[in-house]
């Protein structure tokens, strides 16, 4: 017979046993939001979903189901334009459809969320299997150099979590922010426990605190992020995607345009450590450094218990941001590993920031799966076991 | 609508007139036509029936039609515009 | 009464046909481990076409621990509610997994080790609701699964489902308990836990 | 008259460099005064004001007015105002957009917005050609007129704004030409009292483009064509009906009652508050 011991814990009246997609909903709710502006796509039709029945509940909330991807982030950045916490939620190709206008919401510096729950590609691929292929479409999909930030979540509890935190770096750097989920992750069913209200940040956009007629909306400043009054609020200007100079009208005079594009990238990178989230498994003593996000973290993880117990020196390092690269963390765990372990659902995506950061010193080993099934603790654990 | 003549005034500012000649085409008393510079002026300003059309037309608002009573709160404009647009 | 136990890992797949309500006991189950009990549970199931018509699952990850990969990698229960399912993946179990089929369907075990009740004829026969068979299997695994005591799974069953059914599936999980306790009265010594 | 054109500089950016950037007899200029007496005449204030521009020549116009001004991506125009609307529905939300911006590229969000009845006033100015890009043919250049992309004549049939919008349920569709600029300031000023999603269509010249490959000497011939063949509904229902197929209907075409999708979406949050509480 079992031996008998306590339950493991009490009833929590907070505690919910909720989808991945649902998380990013609480999640999302908790930080503020009261627009959705979305088109179904699986595997993320459940967050237009429960948005639908949530957000016409409060006081504010708008739900809207537009005519298409385009259309959804389009009505996201009015929204945000408007003064509300927006977001929308896509998968795949409808991820594709949005880029114009995430490069959009990067110029004009529209604060924003965009949940993409990867599925099989390209095209329309793999419509309800698991993947790990737009890492680099995130960083890089829209035209231009732009900086941006992609941050991941790898079970239900973090969904909740990421979806927060992409709130408050999108309010707080007025910039788009992709949280990349999976299908796996975005299906999985686990307890969670809502946080109190108040026991968390949420950071909310800076908004201009002088007269309006001293308001120069892309002010250069030390922040390097200008405030952001709400449409109708008396501060006038203009918004646009066309390169624009301190006042946000366009402009294409070559140190205007330079200076502009400099601010932009810098208000990102000089915050680089508010911005990074790993989590270190194992690392201190580390020969081996497995470096996994998603649901191939999970996978990760237990392969990487199991190594410990047959006497490897193994580690994990879970990226929770995946862009910018959270080098400066990624560098220090880095430091004495011989062998770097890259286990990913594409052919390779994070690998290569991997490779650029880890400039030669220690060996690469990236282990690939595009066939829609999630990477097992067992393929993990053979690799760590042969190098 | 008055359509009395000689109670309003036809200004243009050359700086913002292109020359499209819609006010020029127009007129319905021939008040303007298009100057050696390619703008617009002012030949017959007493022909003026106040209709409104050169002002409503204009796409680029160069054109201000006055009336007397407001003529004065003008007249800096009317000696700029005198100076760049001598009228015959 | 059962008392709740230490699990390491324990992993069940529900397996059946679209339509049999796999999809919703997954839920009802998880959440009754996960909120009632308190385990933590991870549970994933095949989604798409699979999911309207043609096989549908539900696999749950059971553990008194954080649980790292969320899927099963070698089953401790399967339950098939067709034959097809049971075909497919009684290869799934691990040594010693158990088998639970609906024999009113299942005609064919892979083993003469399982256990077997007719959940679709019961429902259809004593309560008239053959979508109903998924509430009656919730009955039995109440019975068969040592650490679930049948008061969470009612509560669940409350908590998750609409109260215009809750009576009728209140009956079918009385059913399949009544059943599984007269049939198999010893099934939960037959455990191992590893 | 002085106080119409001094007020439509008061709308003016001042600090932005006139004479604008668009064509000498452009008719986007003709509309964008209309446009400002019709807010003037209504009283709204400038802070309440949004407008919201596409790309293209008619993309251009926002810039120069001194509202809240979004220029915005090429054909998306429409979703950007929806959910600036969603979001503050005490907002006048403008829409201009061209014909190849609202119908080509973003002929969806169109529709839709006029199916969703979602509370804009759509302001599309019609001059039958891609101006900004130099001269391609859009959805509305007219079937055997010649374009850079259709040096042998288009062969495919034009849209007909005012058609669309009533198929797609608009609830108030109006037509203008910028001649007839009395008109065209009636129709804005009921666009913009109305709830709902209105729609007005601005047919406006453009000679650079268009009419210099059309057997249009000047831009004032266009303007001269419009005064010929643009009839307001009532003088075309007198004409012998072999006649009319040559003209261009002016006039409002379609203006019934309805709610506006966030009025409706108001009554919604109400219902189920009450149902909550």
């Amino acid at each position: 017979m079992p031996s008998k011991v306590k339950k493991p814990n009490r009833r929590n009246e907070r505690a919910i046993f909720a989808l991945g997609n649902e998380a990013v909903v609480e999640g999302a709710l908790l930080a503020g939001c009261s627009f959705f502006g979305g088109y179904p796509i699986t595997p993320s039709t459940e967050i237009a979903e429960i948005m639908a029945d949530r957000l016409p509940r409060l006081d504010d909330g708008v739900f809207i189901q537009m005519e298409d991807e385009i259309a959804s982030l389009g009505a996201v950045i009015g929204a945000s334009l408007a003064g509300r916490k927006a977001m929308t939620a896509t998968s795949g190709p409808g991820f594709s459809l949005m880029q114009e206008h995430i490069g959009y919401a990067c110029m004009a510096e529209v604060p924003l969320v965009i949940v993409n729950v990867m599925r099989g590609g390209p095209s329309t691929g793999l419509p309800t299997s698991p993947a790990q292929g737009d890492v680099q479409q995130a960083r890089w999909g829209t035209h231009g150099d732009h900086p941006i930030i992609v941050l991941s979540a790898s079970d239900v509890h973090e969904c909740l979590e990421m979806t927060v935190r992409a709130f408050n770096l999108a309010e707080k750097y007025r910039s788009p922010v992709i949280l990349l989920l999976d299908e796996i992750t975005a299906h999985t069913r686990e307890k969670i426990t809502l946080p109190e209200p108040g026991s968390f940040e949420i950071f909310t956009r800076i908004k201009p605190s002088m007269p309006p007629e001293w308001f120069v909306p892309y002010e250069e400043s030390m922040r390097g992020v200008p405030p952001m009054p709400p449409l109708g609020a008396g501060y006038r200007f203009h918004v646009t995607g066309l390169t624009h100079d301190v006042h946000g009208y366009p402009t294409s005079r070559p140190e205007e345009v330079q200076n502009l594009m400099q601010r932009l990238f810098r208000k990102i990178d000089q915050f680089f450590y508010d911005i990074q989230f790993v989590e270190e498994t194992a690392c201190d003593d580390a020969e081996i450094l497995v470096i996994a996000y998603g649901c191939v973290a999970r996978s990760a993880h237990l392969a990487v218990v199991q190594a410990r117990e047959k006497g490897l020196k193994a580690g994990l390092i879970k990226l929770k941001t995946l862009f910018p690269f959270p080098r400066p963390a990624m560098e220090k765990l880095m430091q004495h590993c011989r062998v770097l372990v890259v286990p990913e659902m594409n052919m390779g995506q994070i690998s290569r920031e991997v490779k650029r950061v880890n400039n030669g010193r220690a060996q690469v080993r990236t282990l690939n799966r595009v066939d829609g099934q999630i990477i097992t603790p067992g393929q993990i654990l053979k690799l760590l076991q042969k190098v | 609508m008055t359509k009395k003549k000689e109670l309003t005034e036809v200004f243009i500012y050359p700086d913002w007139c292109k020359g499209c000649g819609i006010c020029v085409a127009f007129c319905p008393s021939q008040v303007l036509e298009l100057g050696p510079d390619g703008k617009a002026r002012v030949i017959k300003g007493k022909e003026c029936v106040n209709c409104g059309f050169c002002e409503y037309h204009c796409p680029d608002f160069a054109i201000v039609v006055k009336t007397k009573p407001l003529l004065k709160n003008y007249a800096n404009h009317a000696q700029q515009g005198q100076k760049a647009q001598p009228q015959k | 009464m059962k008392a709740s136990m230490e699990l390491q890992r324990f992993e069940l797949r529900l397996s059946g046909l679209g339509g049999q309500g796999i999809l919703t006991l997954g839920k009802v189950l998880g959440a009754g481990l996960a909120i009632e009990e308190g385990y933590e549970v991870s549970q994933t199931q095949s989604y798409g076409p699979e999911a309207r018509g043609g096989a549908s699952r539900s696999d749950l990850v059971i553990s008194s621990h954080s649980i790292s990969y969320p899927k099963p990698e070698q089953l401790d229960l399967l339950v098939a509610m067709s034959q097809e399912a049971c075909n497919l993946y009684y290869r799934h179990l691990k040594p010693g997994g158990l088998l639970l089929v609906d024999d009113s369907l299942v005609k064919q075990t892979p083993t003469n080790i399982y256990w077997g009740l007719p959940f679709t004829s019961l429902a259809v026969q004593k309560l008239g609701m053959p979508q109903a068979a998924n509430m009656v299997l919730l009955g039995a695994l109440a019975h068969f699964l040592p650490f679930i005591q049948p008061r969470s799974m009612k509560k669940s069953l409350e908590r998750n489902l609409s109260p215009r059914f809750l009576e009728g599936n209140l009956k079918a999980f009385q059913l399949g308990l009544t059943h599984a306790r007269k049939k198999y009265p010893d099934a939960q010594e037959q455990w191992t836990f590893s | 008259m002085a106080e119409v054109t001094q007020l439509i500089h008061h709308y003016l950016r001042h600090n932005k460099k006139f004479p604008h950037v668009l064509c000498p007899g452009c008719g986007h200029g003709i509309v964008l005064g209309s446009l400002v007496r019709s807010i003037h005449q209504l009283g709204l204030t400038k802070d309440e004001v949004v407008l919201v521009a596409g790309i293209g020549c008619s993309g251009r116009i926002a810039v120069y007015t001194d509202f809240n001004t979004v220029h915005t991506t090429h054909g998306r125009a429409l979703t950007f105002a929806t959910g600036i609307k969603m979001a503050n529905p005490g907002l006048k939300v403008i829409v201009i957009m061209g014909d190849g911006d609202a119908l080509s590229i973003g002929g969806n969000h169109f529709i839709h917005a006029a199916r969703r009845n979602i509370g804009v006033t759509a302001l599309i100015l019609n001059n039958n050609i891609y101006g900004m890009t130099g001269g391609q043919s859009s959805s509305t250049t007219p079937q055997d007129s010649v374009s850079m992309t259709t040096p042998f004549g288009q062969m495919e049939k034009s849209f007909d704004i005012v058609e669309l919008a009533k198929a797609a349920g608009a609830h108030y569709v109006a037509r203008s030409t910028v001649l007839h600029v009395k008109l065209l300031d009636r129709i804005i000023v009921t666009a913009l009292e109305r709830p709902g999603f209105n729609l007005v269509e601005a047919l406006t010249p453009c000679h650079t483009q268009f009419g210099r490959k059309n057997k249009f000497k000047t831009v004032v011939d266009m303007y001269k064509w419009y005064k010929k063949n643009a009839l307001p509904l009532d003088a075309l229902a007198k004409l012998p009906e072999a006649q009319r197929n040559a003209r261009v209907p002016i006039g409002i075409f379609v203006q019934e009652e309805a709610h506006s999708l966030e009025d409706r979406y108001v009554m919604l949050r109400s219902r189920l508050q009450e149902g909550a509480s």
